[in-house]
């Protein structure tokens, strides 16, 4: 009755889910590995338009392997044609020609043709538009098809920068026929074409028969979004990514070097991390206060107990790779003794209390315990307060409703900001708004580098900020896994040139 | 043979030397105060001393293994386990026992309010109750420390508001067992109002009852603190949590393990500790409760 | 005549410690053992020990033989085709003796599968049979219906249903009809004494009951702490009791306290009226759309109390007596009619007032366990009522007064200092009644107040309710299902049935001539020790002669 | 029992719109704009503005209530933020990975737990008993993410026969995917197990200590017999309220499980929901996971009624 076949069915359940769990464990292999590639990133694009949205993760998945623009960005930061064969600068330097390349199609079959490139650069710079990075096409007053093959580009004043603009992600030409559909069905001229989004988890392309350039090695790739630093190490560790560009626990990257089954990459961004002060907040005002700060933080242990090691110094608001950068690493070297000394000097003796608003990365996070740390031994008690990206934007950059905070400004060549009014840093100096304007306008490239080093000296010496280290791209993937880009002169994992090797 | 059957249970009796004659006997008692102790100890003595300060980090002196300088090594910013696991103790206790000392406050006063006043009272506190427990409770301390921002205080709170419908359900199911009894009767022909009688019979014979539920919660929250902190919504740094320590030490598990290790084995001391103190007391204080309460 | 199960120097202990001693019984054929005792005297152990069904930690040495096999011996599996089978068990409690959630048919059919080894279809049929010789024909349709569906008495027919089903030769019934109402228990009672006799089974009687095991059965033992004191045919046995335990036994089984020294004055203008009230619950609906019924617990009843009556109240359980005491206790407003005590309606007037009927009415309940609170002394407990006078009352004074009450009950006053589990079943209470006393009432409610006592003791509390009456004059509302004690204690009787008053009279005068059928049936249910000895008497004789 | 779930289901319903407007009211609270997160850190103020617009955030309160409330009867769930996809099509991807999460854990701790706490009832008070709920207690007061970090250890980094986290999709890999939840599971289901088998042993023996056991075995039933058929039977009552009230805490668990395996279930949505201020996900995901706890609630008690015919009569 009952009884016995209740006892009976709960036996053969238990048996029956061991068996499943035996033939489970048992049948785990990896997928096949020579022509795919899984590669972990740390955030989820919030759709997959590169023209509407500033999100660095849309480029991350769909520039150069979806989207392509006339012009591209290299490995190593340099401007390569792309959809542009080539391209001609009028006498005036106000018209640009461009030379199309032959044979290309959209994804869905549509012919590529001079018209598509008017479409999407008139689309881009239109009153209505949502592009994020409108500015790139401020210079441009008309694009005129010439033929099919052939577009001019007319200017309204003579720029230099026109072929890396158009090089942008934000850039990249999309069909006038599934433009309002990119967002979730991304549809463009590139190596690899859209199959499939996984919310929260993956998104898959797969290599484009129709493609007009070389075509890629790999078939199939998948974009796994891993936000969390410890699942992203156990993905990387246990072989279920195969690469993760932009891997975000440095803690582990010696075990990852130590591992021959793993190639680490350790590589430059344009990101200076900065412990951002509110210059009109009570004691910060003091220009001795935030001298005395920038003394008081150990910037090498900072490096090395957050970032493990990973990160080079600065002493500027500027990246150390570039040729204008000027070394003032020195002008606040590691002394709490020198610091409480300035703070006495600024009449703040016994310290004061403030908050650290800390966004989530990783660095910012992991500093801000280690700067908490450094600060309480000169008397300055910060009341740590995590917020989430969205409570950043509007608590701290718009509302400037915070006393310290620790970002990385990712954005290439950006000192100009020290020269907003209003910017959340609440600094105002004519001195350096001068420079900034004098830069502007000057096109000798001795004359621009020397401004760009005094423009560095002067925040430096107001310590606007206290500047601690240019954050290191690290990557890391499966040795046998070739292509992929060491540094990041733009987000992007261009996988038209990564293969695997047979061992 | 026949070991199904009942063995008779013995006399309830309150006087304080048998039931404590009898707690010494009772090995959950035993092993889980002293658990529970041992975690109290910790927490109140990290706050007048560790043997190292938990905010001031030294990065040189990181991820040290275990020695005489540091008992139990040192984590990823050079910051002494020992310290940390005290000063997470601290959290743990304070934190569990102001939010379950919320949920008695407020719930039980609600429990033996609906007891008192059946009808559309009791109704209505019966219903919040229900809509309290509908909301999965670490979600909702996950959305309620999200909005309100990640700290100790409101994982307090986000904890404590999941305790107030335990206790007033506990609080009214045992006034309500009570209500049919006799002495209650008899209080009444002796012209005590219903406070009257809640505090002085009601009250006290429910207190054992309080007492286990208690115990238990008081497990839970620590757990639900580190559930939490482990997720980067409670405790915030410099103050250290046992969720906490070991969402860091989680990359770290291949070359330095310890660091997983320690403050979960601390989790599950003190939640483990709480819990038998929770079952040795149920079984003392009233050897027929656990019916009454399953 | 042999006996077809013995018991011979059977001895119980249960973690060391000794229940049952060197006892001796036979169980014969179509006859009946009654084994009478008062609580912890062992009688239960002596049945679950025929059953073999001895809780954990029990050691039992001496014999139990049945047809040959000596059962304390038996292994678990050989009592499992005994048990059931050959020898069965009738329990105490129907409702708890039923698995709640099956189904009775189910209950009655599984011992019958089990034993049998038949088919579902035949077991059922053959419950049917079964349910039918207990009395529970198909009419009632109970094979599909569960224990909480079924009346009391349903129940225990169920339980002697599942007990007889297999047709054994050894019945233990287990205080069969002590949970039921006399009327109940008298059909029980003839129903187990048919069976016995139809189906030629030996049983075993267990009760506390000196009535029923007279009427019953055809020998008895007597038993205490864990000793049978004495046995023998029932005629002979009660006729030349010689152990002194036997003697006080059934001297307090047919006690009667000394009757009432002054008459009382029942034209005196009455200590309680109680005029056409009525109290009524809602029952919850079948649905929205069906009218709310109403069940009326107490309808339109009146009657009244003179200064130092003492008043009975008998009915069956469910008769709307004890909400009928909580209406007049104040506890909960009458639905309808009113209630006048000292003059004024208790629920009508001023705070003070109140206070004063409070004074002038305390209660004395059934449970001598569930009235106290376990948390406070006797001190504590007794002085409670008290508070109603507690402007007025010093610590001193207060404390003098529970002291004067605990010896008007019979305790010391050095007991007030103590807790109730401290007392026995007798002694707490003693202390409920000098609870009551403490504030000097003129008149008591005591609802069932022995009903849950040995009959030992019952004699000593009915003689202390008597004294009160005469050294105090306190007025008693006497309410109980058992007629005995009503008849011993009270000058005037009220019998209620569903909720009214069928019958009031002078108390002698009700028992010894009931008008009302339902009084007439209730006095004749009740067992009585006198004449059933009489009746057991008559039948000895002829059967030697 | 007709009538008892008809009206089971009318409290059901008031506790849900309860529930909802508990929901809206405090993510109304929550701060943040879920249009500056859309659109970062340049955002011009008038695609800004437009944005707003577009996303219906400019309606009175009240209006917004009643719109998301009747487009839940409809299911409309309305237009993810960050997605720019159907809140209906988020939740129904992800809820192939909670639901079968959740279901898992909730089998497998009940196929454990029952057999164990019924094996440790038949043989309480010896060793095996108190060794077997020694572990229990253990098990109880192990958090399931510690559990999870150390299974992940073992499986996934040192023995690689597991992935660490993931799911690849039931359409993708039946395989894989049951694959990807095993060790999930397995650290969802272990505590779970351990306060069952408890209340599962406790309840047993409490039932073994009813009259109605003495019954059965005074029918001649064995030991064994009346385990099983009276037992058993009667102690699952309880062990249900504890289910129920287990599922609840299940589906809380798989926030951290989630988070910590990666995998795309519904905790991981409202969690992400949370962080980009994708509060109309939120509110949702929130909405349906409440409802389906009031439901499972629901459930047990037309259950109990089902098992235990006492309850049948009373509302």
């Amino acid at each position: 009755m009952h009884a016995k076949s209740l006892k009976s069915r709960l036996l053969g359940f238990a048996g029956g889910a061991a068996l499943a769990v035996a033939a489970l464990t048992g049948a785990h292999t990896s997928a096949d590995a020579k022509s795919s590639l899984s590669l972990g990133m740390a955030l989820e694009p919030p759709h997959l338009d590169a023209t509407a949205g500033a999100a660095a993760a849309i480029d991350g998945v769909v520039y150069q392997n979806i989207f392509q623009g006339l012009t591209r960005i290299g490995p190593d930061g340099s401007v390569l044609p792309s959809l542009a064969k080539s391209w001609d600068v009028s006498d005036d330097g106000l018209t640009y020609r461009f030379h199309l390349q032959n044979g290309v199609v959209f994804h869905d079959g549509t012919p590529f043709s001079a018209d598509d490139v008017k479409f999407s650069l008139d689309r881009a710079r239109a009153d209505d538009s949502v592009n994020a990075q409108k500015p790139l096409f401020d210079g441009i007053s008309e694009v005129v098809v010439v033929d099919p093959q052939t577009v001019d580009i007319k200017l309204t004043s003579p720029s230099g920068n026109l072929a890396y603009n158009l090089a942008w992600g934000d850039a990249v030409i999309v069909s006038p026929k599934t433009a309002e559909t990119n967002k979730t069905k991304p549809v463009g001229t590139g190596p690899f074409k859209f199959d499939r989004w996984m919310k929260g988890q993956e998104i898959r392309i797969s290599r484009f028969d129709g493609y007009w350039g070389e075509q890629p090695q790999l078939d199939t790739a998948s974009f796994r979004f891993i936000s969390d630093p410890n699942a992203a190490f156990a993905a990387m560790i246990s072989g279920d990514l195969d690469a993760f560009p932009v891997y975000s626990a440095p803690e582990t990257i010696v075990q990852f070097e130590a591992d021959p089954r793993f190639e680490v990459a350790i590589g430059t961004t344009e990101g200076e991390t900065i412990l951002a002060m509110n210059n009109t907040r009570g004691p910060l005002k003091n220009k001795l206060v935030r001298q005395a700060i920038s003394h008081a933080i150990n910037k090498q242990a900072l490096i090395d107990g957050a970032m493990f090691g990973l990160g080079t110094p600065i002493g500027t608001h500027f990246a150390p790779h570039h040729p204008a950068y000027n070394d003032l690493t020195g002008l606040y070297p590691y002394d709490p003794a020198k610091a409480k000394e300035l703070l006495a000097q600024a009449g703040y003796a016994e310290g004061f209390s403030a908050t650290l608003k800390l966004p989530p990365p990783t660095y910012a996070r992991r500093g801000g315990e280690l700067i908490a740390s450094d600060l309480k031994k000169v008397g300055i008690d910060l009341k740590i307060v995590p917020v989430e990206w969205a409570q950043w934007l509007s608590e701290v950059f718009k509302e400037t409703n915070y006393d310290f905070t620790i970002v990385s400004h990712v954005e290439p060549m950006d000192i100009g900001i020290y020269a907003r009014d209003k910017y959340y840093f609440n600094y105002s100096s004519d001195q350096f708004k001068t420079l900034i304007d004098e830069l502007n306008v000057t096109v000798d490239e001795d004359k621009r580098t020397e401004l760009l080093k005094q423009a560095q000296q002067s925040i430096s010496e107001d310590a606007v900020n206290v500047y601690l280290f240019q954050l290191a791209k690290t990557g890391v993937w499966n040795a046998n896994v070739k292509g992929l880009w060491h540094n990041a002169p733009t987000p992007a994992n261009d996988l038209s040139q990564v293969y695997w090797t047979d061992n | 043979m026949n070991q199904e059957l009942p063995s008779y249970p013995p006399p309830a009796k309150y006087d304080a030397i048998s039931i404590w004659r009898k707690a010494l006997r009772s090995r959950s008692f035993v092993i889980g105060a002293v658990l529970a102790l041992f975690v109290l100890i910790a927490g109140v003595t990290s706050i007048f001393w560790t043997p190292y300060a938990i905010d001031v980090l030294d990065v040189s002196q990181r991820l040290q293994p275990m020695s005489s300088q540091y008992l139990f090594g040192t984590d990823q910013y050079g910051r002494d386990i020992l310290s940390m696991l005290m000063a997470g103790a601290r959290t743990s206790i304070i934190v569990a026992l102001i939010a379950v000392g919320i949920g008695m406050l407020i719930g039980v006063p609600l429990g033996l309010l609906a007891a008192a006043q059946r009808g559309l009272l009791e109704e209505m506190v019966m219903r919040t109750n229900d809509l309290i427990f509908a909301f999965p409770s670490l979600l909702s301390a996950v959305l309620i420390t999200s909005i309100f921002g990640p700290g100790t205080i409101n994982a307090v709170i986000a904890i404590g508001i999941f305790n107030i419908p335990v206790f007033a359900r506990v609080a009214r199911g045992g006034a309500l067992a009570l209500s049919g009894r006799e002495f209650l009767l008899a209080a009444r022909l002796s012209g005590k109002s219903t406070f009257l009688i809640t505090v002085e019979h009601v009250i006290p014979n429910i207190a054992n009852l309080l007492i286990v539920q208690a115990s238990i919660q008081l497990s839970l929250a620590i757990l639900a603190e580190a559930g939490l902190s482990y997720l980067g919504l409670g405790t915030q740094p410099p103050m250290a949590s046992w969720g906490r320590m070991l969402y860091e030490a989680q990359t770290m598990v291949a070359f330095a393990p310890q660091l997983a290790l320690y403050p979960g084995f601390a989790i599950i001391f003190s939640v483990l500790g709480f819990n038998l103190l929770g079952d040795g007391l149920r079984d003392l204080l009233d050897p027929k409760m656990r019916r009454r309460v399953a | 005549m042999s006996a077809i199960f013995s018991a011979r120097d059977l001895c119980v202990s249960i973690n060391g410690k000794q229940i049952l001693r060197d006892v001796d019984f036979d169980l014969e054929r179509g006859k009946i053992l009654g084994l009478v005792g008062e609580s912890g005297s062992g009688k239960s152990m002596s049945a679950l020990s025929a059953m073999q069904l001895l809780p954990e930690g029990a050691s039992q040495s001496g014999e139990l033989s049945f047809e040959g096999k000596n059962l304390t011996r038996a292994s678990d599996p050989e009592m499992t085709h005994i048990r059931g089978k050959d020898i069965s068990m009738v329990f105490q409690e129907p409702m708890t003796a039923l698995n709640p959630i099956r189904t009775i048919g189910d209950q009655v059919a599984e011992g019958l599968r089990w034993h049998l080894r038949i088919s579902r279809k035949e077991a059922w049929e053959q419950t049917i049979d079964v349910l039918e010789r207990v009395g529970l024909g198909p009419e009632y349709g109970l094979m599909d219906r569960f224990p909480h569906q079924l009346s009391g008495g349903q129940r225990q027919r169920v339980v002697i249903a599942i007990a007889i089903a297999c047709q054994p030769k050894v019945l233990i019934a287990d205080e069969p009809t002590t949970a039921l109402d006399v009327t109940v228990q008298a059909q029980i009672l003839t129903l187990l004494k048919d069976i016995v006799k139809k189906e030629q089974m030996a049983m075993l009687l267990i009760s506390h009951d000196l009535a029923v095991v007279a009427e019953m059965a055809d020998t008895v033992a007597i038993m205490k702490d864990g000793v049978i004191v004495e046995d023998g045919p029932t005629g002979e046995l009660f006729d030349n009791l010689s152990h002194p335990y036997s003697q006080k036994l059934f001297e307090a089984s047919n006690h009667v306290p000394v009757p009432r020294q002054e008459p009382v004055d029942e034209r005196a203008q009455p200590l309680l009226k109680v005029s056409n009230v009525l109290r009524q619950y809602p029952l919850s609906r079948a649905s929205i759309f069906t009218r709310r019924q109403w069940h009326r617990a107490v309808q339109h009843v009146s009657f009244s109390v003179a200064p130092r009556q003492s008043l009975g109240l008998v009915g069956e359980s469910g008769c709307g007596k004890s909400t009928l005491a909580r209406t007049i206790l104040g506890l909960t407003p009458p639905d309808g009619g009113s209630i006048q005590f000292l003059g004024k309606d208790p629920f009508a007037v001023s705070r003070n007032d109140r206070r004063d009927l409070q004074l002038g009415m305390q209660a004395v309940f059934q449970d001598p366990y569930g009235s106290f609170d376990p948390r406070h002394t006797v001190e504590r407990t007794v002085s409670e009522p008290l508070h109603l006078m507690r402007s007025d009352l010093s610590r001193e004074q207060r404390r003098k007064r529970v002291h004067e009450v605990l010896e008007s009950v019979g305790l010391a006053s050095a007991d007030a200092n103590k807790y109730p589990h401290e007392f026995s079943g007798g002694q707490r209470q003693r202390i409920a009644i000098a609870r009551a006393l403490v504030t000097n009432p003129s008149l008591i409610v005591a609802d069932e107040p022995v009903s849950a006592l040995d009959v030992s003791i019952r004699a000593q509390i009915l003689d202390l309710f008597a004294d009160l009456r005469d050294r105090l004059g306190m007025a008693y509302l006497f309410i109980s299902h058992d007629l005995s004690v009503v008849q011993a204690i009270t000058d005037r009787v009220i019998v209620m049935n569903a909720g009214r008053i069928v019958e009031e009279g002078p108390t002698g005068e009700v028992f010894s001539n009931p008008k009302h059928p339902y009084t007439r049936m209730l006095v004749s249910a009740v067992p009585d020790l006198n004449e059933a000895l009489r009746k057991r008497r008559k039948k000895e004789n002829k059967d030697t002669q | 029992m007709l009538w008892f779930a008809f009206l089971r289901l009318i409290g059901l319903l008031t506790t849900l719109l309860a529930a909802s407007l508990v929901i809206f009211v405090v993510l109304e609270v929550l701060p943040g704009d879920p249009a500056e997160v859309m659109l970062g850190l340049n955002a011009q103020p008038d695609t800004l503005a437009a944005l707003r617009a577009e996303l219906g955030l400019n309606a009175p309160v009240t209006t917004r209530y009643v719109s998301w409330i009747l487009g839940m009867f409809q299911g409309d769930f309305g237009i993810s933020y960050t997605y720019s996809v159907p809140v209906s099509e988020l939740i129904s991807e992800r809820i192939q990975v909670s639901l079968p999460l959740a279901a898992g854990s909730l089998i497998l701790s009940t196929l454990i737990a029952i057999p164990v706490g019924v094996y440790s009832a038949r043989h309480h008070g010896k060793i095996i008993d108190t060794g077997i709920m020694s572990v229990a207690q253990i098990g109880i007061a192990v958090p399931n993410f510690w559990i999870a970090i150390l299974l992940v250890y073992v499986f996934a980094i040192v023995l690689r026969i597991l992935p660490s986290g993931g799911f690849p999709g039931w359409d993708v890999s039946v395989l894989g995917s049951l694959q990807a939840l095993l060790l999930p599971v397995v650290a969802l289901a272990l505590p779970q197990a351990s306060i069952l088998a408890r209340v599962m042993r406790s309840a047993l023996l409490d039932v073994l200590h009813e009259d109605y056991i003495r019954t059965a075995r005074a029918k001649g039933l064995s030991n064994k017999a009346t385990l099983w058929r009276h037992g058993v039977r009667n102690a699952l009552i309880p062990v249900l309220t504890i289910l129920g009230l287990q599922f609840s805490f299940l589906i809380a668990g798989t926030v951290i499980i989630e988070n910590l395996f990666y995998l795309p279930g519904l905790g991981r949505l409202i969690f992400q929901g949370i962080t980009q201020r994708d509060l109309i996900v939120v509110r949702s995901s929130v909405m349906l996971l409440v409802a389906l706890t009031i439901f499972v609630t629901f459930l047990v008690d037309i259950a109990y009624a089902a098992i235990d015919p006492r309850l049948r009569r009373r509302a």
